[in-house]
């Protein structure tokens, strides 16, 4: 059987790559998408835990999270198409006007 | 819980309601507003005349005590007190105040309205002061105080007036709020913000339930309230704040801080310094006498090469408030009175320089002295003022200065002949600058044709004047009026901070006229046949009559 | 095991807000009257500050502990009700002004404040989460209102992003702290072995973070000046009041009934408080724009109520009832910031001006000549922040010293101090400004800018209150102090 | 009605004066010079009538000691000071002295001053300066004495500068009232020290005391000895002795009469009175007292040989008035407290005369002060010379004058004192001689500059008038106080009685002077009369020699001494070594230093330093603030590590704060 | 590691391994289209550890709500708003260099922490069996009902949101 910390080091580690793409991507939408590879990773760690525990509320969890990412998202790409209409760019570093 | 009816919250609150009724009246009718400022201030006055009644010569402890409960979590009520020493800081906060109205009667022409106001709310937050007797009203006093100070700074004074507004305020609260997390520290080890009960507990052995702190700790509290008032006061080397505030500050606001808020922090070294912490003050005591001479030594000098004549008043204040710091940490109950009393004189005589100094303003507009000269010519009677005020402040006996300064040294050379010595010097500085910067302004031709024609004092300069004169001299030949009531105080103070010195203890004995001295003396064993001749025969003259 | 009326009524607060959103919503397409809805959402924040009323008479969990309804959870719901409703009052005009729409903006205030109500009444981490997206969700629409203004988008999307991205991690920390202990439920959260726990200390450390992130506190304060300074300054008003208090709530409630994050939490408190006092006020020294410089200053009293949290973990030791101070010495300070901040940023908002243009410091300058009235209420606020007393904000940070000193945490008691007197610089500079300085030619030319009747409300009310809180605070805090507040 | 109604109400005695000064100061402004007067002369004359009174009153009730407690002025603790007066015979003599030469210098004074402007005011002081002056004297206790001794000081200071366009007068108003300021620095102490001693500071009561304490022993610095060598250092600033003599030569910028009344007969003599009133506590100070006579000696030497060479008549007064100073602390030095009082009353006689007759002069030569622009004037100025020529015999010390007894009675004790054993009294005697030396030479200098030879101005010009008999009259009842004023003496000296001016003061002083002295004794002293007698008339002959009847020579011995006669024309160049060494340094010290380098960039710079700081550490926290989301998202990751690493890693204690102990 | 390699080991190592470059991948991309593929691949993986885990539910639900739905939303967008390769602008120092270390540190120290307490997660009494969907359906309207009303909430607001943000000017 796969021990459930397996489960967990891969989820530590594809949060620390959303992580990482967070910060190194520019393009919104791809930072964007860096974060639902976050949630993703959390939701792994969710099912990994919920599975041991023999419970299924880790499971549900889940799918919260993923209602809720889809909201995150409606807003979130709501947001970006704004900015792509404001400003004329998706590149993260040219929306600076707020500063110092 | 009430005592004496509530003279102490009329007095402090009776100047709000009157700014609040100032507020409320039309604001375009600069005269009426002046009157109505001064009517309230001169009533107040008189309101507080009427605590002498209160305060019998001789007598310790609070009198007129006001309590109710304030707040319950934690405990905090609404009591007050006045005894010796607060009774006369609260007079002079109060016959300063009118004064300063009638000082600003025509220099202040643009919102004067507000004006007014900020100088009631003044008198509000500085009466507090004095009569707080809960650490935690205290400190909302000594807060609140600074909100009007700093307007009238900020917005009638000179031109660096923002400047010197913010620093005075940040000077001051940087010290204060060391002083809140003291008077926290304080609760919770108490219980209690009141003054009077912590103060018992700490006087308390612990075997008796009291309140015995560690040496660290005192310390610790000691220099968080300390520190707040050293500011305050202002002691060397935290008195930067002072010459600017006071070049910048409009004359009612310089008259009023030289005068009563300064005091606030003198008040603040006897009113709790010393009896809450007396171990930590006695150790303290050394370098607080050494910043003390500094500052009496160091200000009279740079007082002396001041430009600006307003500077150099206030730099004198260094020095005269130095004084009042030595004779409190001298733990002596002469000197302890002759602070109390050099608190009042300076406010008095300080107070009357910055009038002139003001007055000289409003008819040239600078404060350089090289700007002067020769206006003893033009104005005799400003200049005869003038030379009275610096004769007081320097200290002349039968003036005001003279008691206190007297009397500060006198006690600290009683215990520490060195300070007394190292202080004295300030003497002789004192008489350097004030009379080099008056000879500067006064004497000699005129050298600006601007000064030529130069009016004197009008009437109303004339009264307030007199009226500062006539105190300055009461106060220099009257003095036992003010020492009788407040001895008792001061040696509570001081028999808190050294309880074991006997030979003080005894009560200060109230002098009657026309003793014959020889018969009051306690050592009539002790007299020599010759001088025993003499005193039988003044005994005999006393017999004949 | 389904619901019963009575875990309604321990959420009817919230129901009742997200039932007027969505009344707002629907009513959106067929009223045309402005008014209509203004009055639909002040009665929608209304009736959930009313219905808090009656789920504090029914206390206790609701949900199977899911939420609590107990005195905690009951200022909260009264504290954000209130903002929503002022907020609401303070809108109006800016809406109005901005030509923004009506139903859309109160609908989310009020999902908002549900969000809020959530967060405030949560006892279980997932509970607590969906509230904290809702309230997050419906502030960064917010923060976007403006659409058309670049600066309104920018802070959207920053808040967007920022936010899912410290969501990310608070999320973590859930799914951590569920795999350590088995449960999301905070009751279920209480026993010895998870003192031990490096998946439930990590757990909690991501937890932080994520709340962390919420109230601002530094080095996660970063977003904080930029959403601030972009968004509709009554969206501003309500980010500086709501979800901060809100997200404090969530801690508070944390740190009440687990003892293991009070045990693993003090020292990052204690860090992170001193930090943020620092980043905040000494970030706001150098501002010249007024609303970018209350945002700072959020900061730095999100940094002084983390030293009440200090605190809190320090006498928690001693039971709920030793800690009560500290979590007096929380609300309290919440409340007055709350109100003060409210107050601050309708004037913000109202002297702004079409477009949000004047909101430079020298915007300011002799404005007590100009609006006596507005300046001295500014000078209130300001004054309230800095601690002075007869103001609520003097009683808030004196609990909280009272509340550090009791703990023995004197230096972190002395920062705070060195933090006042910087603090006190910047809002004396803005009292300076208006009282000492001349107006600008232009300004002094032009007419005063109104403050209609709505506006001058929410000025009476914050003023009032913040003047009373600082004279009689007894009342407030007896009912703070009360051995039941967290419900157990 | 009581017994004895001035004693009872001594206090009327200063309070008339201070009334007038008040009076006229007040609203003489708008009256006629008249009324000024009247006001001035009457209640000064009064105060004079008084005292005589309240003398004869005393004297009455055979009284040793008259003492009143009027009312308490300061009380504090077990310290008192009461506005207490006392009387005995010191008093008696200062009183008289005071208030008759300062009723005759009033009196002078309303001529002298009639065409000044600012009269009113002028007589203000004057009478001011009366009544602090009368406190000073009738004052029973130190610090009611003080009051007085500042009192006048700052009486002093008003009419020096009284002219006060000037820049000179004032100056030399600043000056005096600074020096003496410093002498009062010392006063001040020496009262702590008796008061911390004696618990009191009454005379009566402390010199009770004092008196039944061991004396300090030679050269030991004792209470006594500290005590009193402060008391001397307020009185060397108040009587001008070295080295705080400074400010009495600048003094005579100040009008003549006050020349005459304030820095020649009375306020100077302070010291004086005050080293001898405090003559027990001095008698337990041996090192003290010998440092009093020596400092006098030294005083009345330096000072005389200054006045050599002196052209301004004042100055040469001045000088001499510093020396005869120094001739009375000398006295007091060796313990003859009542000679020094008796040369302090002749003094004030015949130096009062001499600066009302000099005043005389100048006001005759239209305010010239120089002598070398004079000479000639005995014709047309003659009662003024006659009157200064019996003055100037009476210091030079000729019999029967009256400074001839008092310098005599001086010179004698000077020469038997002795000081732990060895005889030291023959230094002070050689320099108490060769200032007898000294002063007969300058005085007639003085005498033949002014009033003989040919004139050295233009007679066209200088219309040379007598003065107004209001003038003159004072110069005549002067000249005959100089006159007579030491025969109080005489009998001693001739051996037919004892000195009846010690024997006057014996109450005061104790049993000294043996009236019928021994043979012996009386042999040295006509012996060492007959000395100081060949003595001066050497120095009035060298004068003579020198200035009369070879003129050309004076300038060729100047010539010849120069570097001795540039020294001495410039007073040693003292004024400028203090300029040196203590006013510049010091004025540069405190600007510079102080001021300018300790506050505004010291204190203020460190202030308005952590104010910058905090500034630039605002701007940098502003500038993480970069407005880019990615380095937000890195302060988040930044804010995760320290979380975790706080959480994780803490090393001060960690997270054992549960199981912290209280 | 002394395990044996059984099976299911073997799967979830593939699986793993195709995540994690899935989502090295996502961060490779210069392209958002790429990206986007990439984050598909990443929870196409993630499902398949679902079934793994035994949560078939739940996978089947990232497969369609996430894969489906959101990700089509992603890429949609990405079409409308035509967004092209990744600009290389340098303006934030903060995200360079240090950033990486940060992140690394951050990563590497979670990583680690799970790593080293195998503790708390108790040694997975593996059952085999499927928590069936009735379970999942229990447990959100019975539970979690409350949390589940709000969530209905919260997508009324991310629609209202996205009507707000995105509607076109009436102008």
């Amino acid at each position: 059987m796969v021990p459930t910390n397996y489960y967990v080091i891969l989820s530590a580690i594809l949060f620390g790559l959303g992580v990482f793409a967070f910060i190194f991507k520019r393009n919104i939408i791809t930072i964007f998408m860096s974060i639902e590879l976050m949630l993703n990773a959390v939701n792994l760690a969710f099912v990994a835990f919920s599975q041991p525990l023999g419970k299924v509320d880790g499971q549900v969890f889940v799918l919260f999270v993923i209602v809720v990412a889809a909201a995150e998202a409606a807003v979130g790409l709501g947001i970006i198409i704004l900015i792509a209409r404001n400003r004329q760019t998706l590149n993260v570093e040219r929306v600076d006007l707020l500063k110092l | 819980m009430l005592h004496g009816g509530h003279l102490l919250s009329v007095l402090i609150f009776f100047p709000a309601v009157g700014a609040l009724a100032l507020l409320l009246l039309r604001g375009d009718d600069h005269k009426f507003i002046r009157i109505i400022a001064l009517i309230v201030s001169l009533a107040e006055f008189l309101f507080s005349l009427l605590m002498i009644r209160a305060v019998p010569a001789g007598a310790a402890g609070y009198h007129l005590e006001e309590y109710a409960k304030w707040i319950n979590q934690p405990p905090i009520n609404y009591h007050l007190g006045v005894d010796g020493i607060s009774l006369f800081l609260v007079i002079l906060t109060t016959f300063l105040t009118p004064i300063s109205i009638l000082a600003s009667w025509k220099s202040i022409a643009h919102r004067v309205k507000e004006f007014f106001v900020m100088l009631l709310m003044l008198e509000v937050g500085v009466v507090g002061v004095f009569l707080s007797l809960d650490l935690f009203l205290f400190f909302l006093f000594w807060e609140v105080m600074l909100i009007p100070m700093a307007l009238l700074i900020g917005i009638w004074g000179h031109d660096r007036r923002v400047y010197a507004a913010v620093k005075f305020i940040l000077y001051t609260m940087a010290g204060s709020i060391f002083m809140l997390i003291g008077i926290i520290w304080l609760y919770n080890a108490t219980g209690t913000f009141d003054l009077p009960t912590i103060q018992t507990l700490l006087h308390t052995p612990a075997s008796q339930g009291g309140l015995e702190l560690a040496p660290r700790t005192e310390t610790l509290l000691f220099l968080a309230f300390f520190l707040a008032f050293a500011i305050k006061v202002p002691l060397f080397p935290l008195h930067t704040w002072l010459p600017d505030a006071h070049v910048e500050a409009p004359t009612a606001g310089s008259v009023m801080l030289a005068g009563v808020l300064l005091k606030m922090g003198t008040y603040g070294m006897i009113r709790f310094c010393l009896p809450l912490f007396p171990e930590a003050s006695r150790r303290a005591a050394g370098w607080v006498a050494a910043l003390a001479i500094i500052g009496i030594i160091y200000g009279a000098l740079v007082a002396m090469v001041q430009p600006n004549l307003k500077k150099l008043v206030a730099y004198s204040s260094v020095s005269h408030l130095g004084f009042v710091v030595l004779g409190i940490f001298a733990f002596h109950n002469i000197s302890m009175q002759g602070a109390v009393y050099q608190m009042l004189a300076h406010g008095i005589s300080t107070g009357a320089l910055f009038l002139l100094v003001g007055m000289l303003y409003d008819r040239r507009h600078t404060f350089e002295i090289s700007e002067y000269g020769g206006l003893a010519t033009p104005m005799p009677k400003l200049a005869a003022f003038f030379l009275f005020v610096a004769l007081s402040s320097l200290g002349l006996p039968m003036l005001n200065g003279f008691v206190g300064e007297y009397l500060v040294l006198l006690g600290t050379y009683q215990r520490h002949w060195g300070w007394a010595s190292w202080a004295a010097l300030g003497v002789i500085f004192s008489a350097c600058y004030l009379l080099w910067s008056y000879q500067r302004v006064f004497f000699g031709e005129i050298t600006r044709e601007k000064n030529r024609a130069l009016p004197d004092a009008s009437a109303r300069e004339k009264w307030i004047l007199a009226t500062m004169a006539v105190v300055t001299l009461w106060m220099g030949i009257g003095s036992t009026f003010i020492t009788k009531r407040m001895a008792a105080a001061a040696q509570d103070v001081i028999d808190q901070v050294e309880p074991q010195r006997p030979y003080e203890a005894a009560a200060p004995s109230e002098f009657k006229r026309n003793v014959v001295k020889l018969n009051a003396t306690p050592t009539q064993t002790e007299q020599d046949p010759a001088r025993a001749a003499a005193n039988i025969v003044a005994r005999e003259r006393l017999g004949i009559r | 095991m389904l619901p019963r009326v009575i875990d309604a009524h321990r959420v009817l607060p919230e129901l009742v807000w997200c039932g007027f959103g969505v009344l707002a919503m629907l009513m959106q397409p067929f009223v045309r009257s402005r008014h209509f809805f203004t009055f639909l959402a002040l009665i929608g924040a209304l009736a959930g500050t009313a219905a808090s009323v009656t789920s504090a008479m029914h206390a206790g969990p609701g949900f199977d502990g899911l939420v609590q309804s107990d005195s905690f959870s009951f200022f909260f719901r009264l504290l954000v009700g209130t903002v929503a409703f002022l907020v609401v009052l303070v809108a109006e005009p800016y809406l109005e002004r901005e030509r923004l729409p009506f139903a859309e903006f109160y609908a989310l205030l009020l999902f908002a404040t549900a969000g809020m109500g959530v967060l405030a009444s949560a006892q279980e981490l997932l509970t607590a989460f969906i509230g904290l997206e809702m309230s997050s969700i419906s502030s960064y629409i917010l923060a976007g209102y403006r659409r058309d203004s670049l600066k309104s988008s920018e802070s959207a999307m920053k808040y967007f992003l920022l936010g899912s991205f410290a969501t990310a991690f608070f999320l973590y920390g859930i799914a951590l702290v569920y795999g350590s202990s088995g449960t999301t439920k905070l009751t279920g959260m209480g026993s010895e072995e998870l003192f031990h726990s490096t998946y439930f200390e990590l757990g909690l450390a991501m937890i932080l973070i994520g709340l962390g992130f919420k109230v601002a506190a530094a080095p996660f304060q970063v977003w904080t000046p930029d959403v601030y300074e972009g968004a509709p300054t009554p969206v501003t008003a309500l980010f500086s009041a709501g979800p901060k208090a809100a997200a404090f709530a969530l801690l508070l409630r944390i740190f009440a009934t687990v003892p293991a994050a009070t045990h693993f939490w003090f020292w990052a408190f204690w860090v992170l408080a001193a930090l943020t006092m620092f980043a905040g006020n000494l970030g706001a020294l150098v501002q010249t724009n007024v609303k970018r410089l209350l945002a700072y200053s959020s900061i730095a009293h999100a940094g002084y109520i983390m030293v009440a949290f200090a605190a809190v973990t320090f006498m928690a030791r001693s039971g709920a009832a030793e800690a009560a101070p500290a979590y007096a010495a929380v609300l309290f300070y919440l409340l007055s910031y709350a109100l003060v901040k409210l107050g601050a940023f309708t004037i913000v908002s109202q002297l702004g001006g079409a477009g949000e243009k004047n909101l430079s410091l020298d915007d300011y300058a002799g404005l007590s000549q100009r609006q006596p009235w507005v300046a001295a209420a500014l000078s209130v606020y300001l004054l309230s922040l800095l601690g002075l007393p007869v103001t609520a904000g003097f009683f808030g940070k004196f609990y909280i010293f009272k509340a550090a000193v009791n703990s023995h945490l004197l230096w972190l008691a002395v920062l705070m101090a060195i933090n006042s007197v910087i603090g006190a610089y910047y809002y004396l500079r803005v009292i300076v400004v208006m009282y000492m300085r001349e107006s600008s030619a232009e300004a002094a030319a032009a007419p005063p800018v109104g403050f209609p009747l709505t506006v001058n409300f929410v000025l009476a009310f914050t003023v009032a209150g913040t003047l009373y809180f600082g004279l009689f605070p007894n009342q407030v805090l007896n009912f703070i102090l009360q051995p039941t507040l967290l419900g157990h | 009605m009581p017994k004895y109604p001035m004693l009872e109400f001594l206090w009327i005695v200063p309070l008339l004066p201070l009334l007038g000064s008040a009076v006229n100061g007040l609203f003489g402004a708008k009256w006629p010079n008249k009324i000024v007067n009247w006001v001035a002369i009457g209640s000064t004359g009064l105060s004079f009538l008084g005292a005589l009174e309240a003398v004869r009153e005393f004297f009455e009730s055979g009284q040793v000691l008259f003492h009143e407690e009027f009312f308490t002025w300061i009380a504090a603790g077990n310290f008192r000071a009461g506005f207490d007066l006392q009387m005995d015979q010191l008093t008696v003599v200062m009183v008289l002295v005071v208030t008759g030469v300062g009723w005759l210098i009033h009196i002078y004074a309303t001529g002298y001053m009639a065409h000044e402007g600012g009269y009113y005011r002028f007589f203000s002081y004057l009478n001011l300066f009366m009544f602090f002056m009368l406190i000073l004297v009738l004052a029973a206790n130190y610090v009611l004495l003080f009051v007085g001794w500042e009192g006048v000081g700052l009486s002093s200071y008003l009419l020096i500068g009284f002219y006060f366009l000037k820049k000179s007068a004032s100056d030399a108003g600043k000056k005096a009232f600074i020096v003496n300021r410093i002498g009062d620095f010392g006063f001040m102490l020496g009262m702590f020290l008796l008061f911390k001693a004696f618990g009191t500071l009454d005379f009566a009561q402390l010199f009770a005391k004092a008196d039944r304490w061991p004396a300090d022993a030679m050269g030991h610095l004792g209470t006594f000895t500290i005590a009193c060598l402060l008391l001397f250092m307020g009185a060397c600033g108040k009587s001008a002795q070295l080295p705080l003599y400074v400010w009495l030569p600048d003094a005579m910028e100040g009008p003549t009469p006050v020349s005459a009344l304030i820095h020649a007969a009375t306020m100077v003599t302070a010291g004086v009175y005050v080293v001898a009133r405090s003559h027990i506590l001095f008698a337990h100070a041996p090192t003290a007292m010998l440092v009093v006579a020596i400092v006098g000696g030294t005083t009345a030497f330096f000072a005389a040989t200054i006045g050599l060479v002196q052209t301004d008549i004042k100055k040469v007064l001045a000088y001499s008035t510093v020396s005869q100073l120094g001739y009375m602390f000398l006295a007091c030095g060796v313990g003859a407290f009542s000679a020094g009082i008796f040369h302090l009353m002749t003094h004030a006689f015949f130096k009062a005369l001499l600066f009302l007759a000099a005043g005389s002069v100048i006001h005759a030569m239209g305010g010239e002060q120089d002598m070398l622009r004079m000479g000639g004037l005995s014709k047309k100025i003659r009662w003024t010379y006659v009157t200064m020529l019996t003055a100037t015999l009476a210091i030079a010390g000729f019999p029967p004058f009256a400074g001839f007894f008092s310098k005599d009675s001086i010179l004698l004790s000077t020469f038997e004192n002795e000081y732990g054993g060895r005889n030291v009294g023959y230094a002070l005697y050689g320099f108490g001689l060769a200032t007898a030396l000294l002063t007969a030479f300058y005085m007639f200098r003085l005498i033949f500059l002014t009033f003989h030879g040919r004139p050295r101005f233009d007679e066209h010009k200088v219309h040379v008038h007598e003065s107004p008999n209001n003038m003159l009259a004072p110069l005549m009842v002067l000249a005959l106080l100089s006159i007579v004023g030491g025969w109080l003496a005489a009998p001693a000296m001739l051996g037919t009685g004892p000195d009846y001016f010690s024997k006057f003061l014996q109450p005061v002083f104790g049993g000294v002077e043996a009236a019928g002295a021994e043979a012996e004794a009386r042999s040295l002293e006509v012996t060492l009369a007959i000395v100081a007698v060949l003595t001066a008339l050497l120095g009035a002959a060298v004068a003579y020699w020198l200035y009369l009847k070879r003129p050309e020579k004076t300038d060729a011995l100047a010539k010849s001494l120069k570097p001795a006669y540039s020294t001495l024309l410039n007073k040693y160049y003292v004024d400028e070594l203090y300029a040196a060494v203590v006013v510049k340094p010091l004025l540069w010290i405190s600007t510079n230093v102080l001021w300018k380098g300790a506050d505004i960039a010291g204190i203020d710079g460190a202030v308005n330093g952590i104010a910058e700081g905090a500034t630039a550490i605002g701007d940098g926290v502003r500038h993480a603030q970069s407005g880019n989301t990615r380095s937000y998202a890195v302060w988040v990751v930044v804010g995760a590590l320290v979380v975790i690493g706080v959480i994780f890693f803490w090393p001060f204690g960690g997270k054992a704060v549960i199981g912290m102990v209280h | 590691m002394g395990r044996e390699m059984t099976a299911p080991l073997v799967v979830f190592f593939v699986l793993a391994a195709l995540a994690v470059i899935g989502a090295v991948s996502l961060i490779l991309q210069k392209h958002p289209i790429h990206s986007a593929l990439s984050l598909i691949v990443v929870m196409v993986a993630l499902a398949g550890l679902y079934l793994l885990l035994g949560a078939e539910f739940v996978a089947a639900v990232q497969i369609i709500v996430y894969g489906g739905a959101i990700m089509v939303l992603f890429v949609f967008v990405i079409m409308l708003l035509n967004a092209g390769v990744e600009e290389h602008t340098n303006l934030s120092k903060m995200a360079g260099a240090p950033g990486l270390l940060l992140v690394v540190a951050l990563a590497g120290f979670v990583a680690a922490t799970i790593a080293k307490s195998a503790e708390s997660v108790h040694a997975a009494p593996q059952t085999g069996e499927l928590a069936s969907t009735l379970e999942i359906s229990n447990m959100i309207f019975k539970d979690f009902v409350y949390p589940f009303e709000l969530t209905s909430f919260l997508i009324l607001v991310a629609v209202l949101g996205a009507t707000v943000l995105a509607q076109r000017e009436k102008s």
